[in-house]
């Protein structure tokens, strides 16, 4: 296929590996390709280049190096802070406490938990998509041993007060959990002021490679190997070190770090720019998710009488890119959970469109995504039965 | 993910629209689903489809389906229009993907209860036309 | 770290990516980046390019494209396969057969299962690290539900008879697993032929990029998933794929196999030539493993009254690159459980040596290695209190 | 993973060898955990150490530790030689990887084990000596 010229809206999705990260991993495929747990000189220069990228991360977030543990992404990070944590402290107790709008690497690991005897209480969001602090208070129990709440939602982008989850949780002596895929690398997040035990991230949620992500756990925290064989990791996730991939993100979570205040700035201005004019502009639309406590690169949208995936071809014609819910639901017929939670009836949460922009994104592009939006609504109404019955009812005038 | 048949259909979707005073109108589907269509058709005297017009809330291959059942029918005698099968709306299309089969069952739906529609405001009957569920999906759900 | 001359004799611990690989990973990172879950036109290009080596991978085994599932590497393979038909059978039966020289990605899943309500026989290998089949037979029971055998061992090289394996678990009706992680690529397989219902592989032991891996599961085999989350890999295995590393691991594999017969040729005469001048010019050495039935790269050898991680130092000091062992299990002071189990006593089995070649080595690189031992031998036999009691004892000359 | 020390003493260990009619000998280890240490000392009538030496199976520390050992006794008393504990012999390689500590215990223990041969053949005693351990790695497992 020709490259051929795209306006990319789906950061939330998957973005760019930063070239910084892949030139930074290309000598550890032929050059450096050591096995890390080797002895000989070659492989030190991959063990030290893993050990590096350790260390950069726990800076990130104000750990220690030795409480960074490298998975294949985010989904095996979450599923390995729940289940493991689930079995070393079954003797304490049996429930688990999670929020309605995770990702589904949390939800439906919480699904196989609870087909096994364990008891999860799955939280309730307001019309903002923000977790219901008060009943997450009245869900603790004295044998809940692990609270899980992400730190941005992937689809709405709305924030969590994962600062007082966590110490709600410290002071209930409970484990906090976080899926922090969505915002790591584009938030700052510090594991001691938050109390947070484990955090989930992955390298291609902020511009690093795919396939490759991190669990942090803080010491202390007793929990199961997920992955057995070998020592790796300190013995606690086996399988030879993904020595490119971990550079690639270390290289990636190191620019995002770096650049993270301007590049917030950026995809504030574009995103904001995106949500006034689509709110002035097309009538039946609403913003979903909190307008403020959400992640600056996010916007998602219901346009009434339109279904997503008709939305979506269609912008995917004119080269955009963009998402209706989590990429990962995509080819199901429901519509997603996170719009339900909020209350969109089940017709509106069928026409809604995500659009996550990078900063690399222009406000040009921004005018001609809406410039397309407006057109592809205007016609998919024009043919939509529910628009007619709507126009006819209300004995409105077609506004659009 | 589509065909090309199915991509120039949802593009250009032909008869889309509605018919004042059609002879017969069906709608199916419902939202909660994520699909709705709505099929009017102009029947003359001699029971030919004279025109056909659609309207869809749906999915691409919703739409695409829509579109070449339409055509499908279009100029085609009431027993003729009987005989468009779901299967034949996917044939004619190159095939949908496997989650998108139940959009063509929603296209021969739509025009049986438009078909049923016209039956009734005329009082007569056609051969192997069923009452129409008011929602394709009733009765699917596990 | 400059770039030194190295002769690279650790093939079985990893492989140099090979260059293509790279070169076709090397699209996927920042131009065709998108989500293959997402459905506009940037992301057919990699949900294609995932297909694609998904074809070549079952096209070699003699598979189905929708029987390889992709994973972080083997270790993740085997560890699915193993926990996930342990739970998905456990209402057939709790018993699993495996052997005494699998991987500890193996045996330490299966000694996880052993602690929750399961039972495991390890079955015997003979001296020369071969399974012994009739020991295996007399294994099974009413309630066996797995057999797990690997194809070519890691350490000592030796090839099991998968194919008998596989028609035996096949007539009791019990499944059949096979790490075949040191074998494909390197050895034909065929999955049909050998009733294999599951097989793990991991891209970088056959010069694919390290980090991802495959689990070959058989149509109708009743497997769960291990990583919960999102519907990628036929909801089997959720996870956002790694792109680049799928298509670096086909790209190899297609590799692999088109240059398999012609790589073994010249494997067989590098490790033979090393096994020969061994043999003849050191004395109190032993070759482990089957002298036949071996992977054509590998060699392994055990010298008396010397330890290993010494002689390999001291190699490394020469620019050479080899293991004492599994290259996972270095750091640990016991010594290897393959070479105890092939009845090696331990001091012997410290002093093991694995050299395994690539098609890229030369015989100039052979001899270098050889007398590179041979010295090294001398030098720590002549510090060895070991060697100075046996040459009292025996009253032998030394013959060094 | 080892400190340029060690790698010097393991490359170039000092005083490698066996001395006959030693005033003492002490081995130390056992093949199965893949360490065996042994001290030849050669001690004067005024209790100095004259000269050492040392054979060792086993891994670069175990190796660079046996060599530091011996030079840190060298020419010292045997009160002296009862100071030098497996830190100071870390300590004067500059430190060693955790899993490698075992082996400066080991060096300590074999200098030990020389010292009390020496002072059985003798008929002496060694403040602060202990009878060692034929193996010291008994009593260790778990
Ligand atoms: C036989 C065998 N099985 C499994 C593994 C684990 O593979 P990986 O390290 O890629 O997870 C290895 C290599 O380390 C191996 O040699
Ligand atoms: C919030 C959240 N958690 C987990 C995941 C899973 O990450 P990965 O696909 O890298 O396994 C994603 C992305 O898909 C996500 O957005």
């Amino acid at each position: 296929m020709e490259e051929k010229k795209c306006i990319y809206l789906d950061n939330a999705a998957t973005t760019k590996t930063a070239p910084e990260a892949v030139e930074a991993m290309l000598p550890y495929f032929s050059t450096w390709y050591g096995n890390p747990s080797s002895i000989y000189s070659l492989a030190a220069e991959s063990k030290k280049a893993v050990t590096k990228a350790r260390e950069t991360l726990a800076g990130i977030l104000g750990a220690e190096a030795n409480e960074i543990y490298f998975t294949a992404g985010g989904s095996e990070a979450d599923n390995w802070a729940i289940k493991a944590t689930a079995e070393a402290y079954a003797d304490k107790g049996k429930h688990i406490i999670t929020s309605k709008i995770e990702h589904h690497a949390v939800l439906h690991t919480c699904d196989y938990l609870a087909k096994r005897g364990y008891e999860i209480t799955y939280v309730d969001v307001d019309e903002d998509g923000i977790i219901k602090f008060e009943d997450l208070k009245r869900a603790i129990r004295p044998d809940t041993i692990l609270i899980s709440v992400m730190t941005a939602n992937n689809e709405i982008g709305s924030l969590q007060p994962i600062r007082e989850i966590g110490k709600l949780a410290k002071e209930h002596g409970i484990l906090f959990h976080t899926d922090a895929v969505q915002a790591f690398g584009h938030i700052p997040i510090e594991v001691n002021e938050c109390h947070i035990d484990m955090l989930s991230a992955s390298g291609h949620k902020f511009n690093g490679p795919k396939g490759i992500g991190f669990l942090y756990i803080r010491k202390g925290v007793k929990i199961r190997s997920f992955l057995h064989g070998g020592a790796q990791e300190r013995s606690r996730r086996a399988g030879t070190e993904n020595v490119p991939g971990i550079v690639g993100m270390g290289c990636a979570a190191e620019l995002a770090e770096r650049t993270m205040q301007e590049r917030a700035e950026k995809e504030r201005e574009l995103s904001g720019y995106l949500i006034e004019r689509m709110e002035k502009e097309i009538p039946y639309c609403r913003l979903n998710g909190d307008r403020n406590k959400r992640l600056p690169n996010n916007v998602n949208f219901s346009f009434q009488f339109v279904e997503g995936e008709s939305l979506l071809i269609m912008l995917d014609r004119k080269g955009i890119c963009a998402s209706s819910g989590s990429a990962c639901t995509s080819g199901s017929l429901d519509p997603s959970h996170v719009l339900l939670a909020i209350g969109l009836p089940h017709e509106i949460a069928h026409g809604s469109l995500r659009l996550t922009v990078s900063h690399e994104n222009t406000i040009e592009e921004m005018d001609e995504t809406v410039d397309a939006i407006k057109e592809i609504v205007k016609r998919l109404r024009d043919m939509s039965p529910l628009y007619e019955d709507f126009i006819k009812k209300e004995g409105k005038e077609d506004v659009q | 993910m589509y065909s090309e048949k199915v991509m120039d259909h949802f593009e250009h979707p032909r008869n889309v629209g509605e018919i004042e005073n059609a002879s017969g109108v069906g709608t199916v589907g419902n939202a909660k689903c994520g699909d709705i269509m709505r099929i009017y058709l102009d029947i003359d005297e001699n029971q030919i489809i004279r025109d056909v017009k659609f309207k869809t809330f749906g999915c691409g291959a919703a739409v695409a389906t829509s579109s070449m059942a339409t055509e499908l029918v279009k100029g085609k005698s009431v027993q003729q229009a009987m005989q468009v099968t779901n299967r034949a709306v996917m044939e004619a299309l190159d095939g949908l993907p496997p989650v998108k089969v139940h959009c063509s069952l929603l296209a021969e739906e739509a025009i049986h209860a438009a078909l049923w529609d016209y039956a009734e405001k005329n009082g007569i009957q056609i051969e192997g036309l069923k009452r129409p569920k008011t929602d394709i999906h009733e009765g699917e759900e596990e």
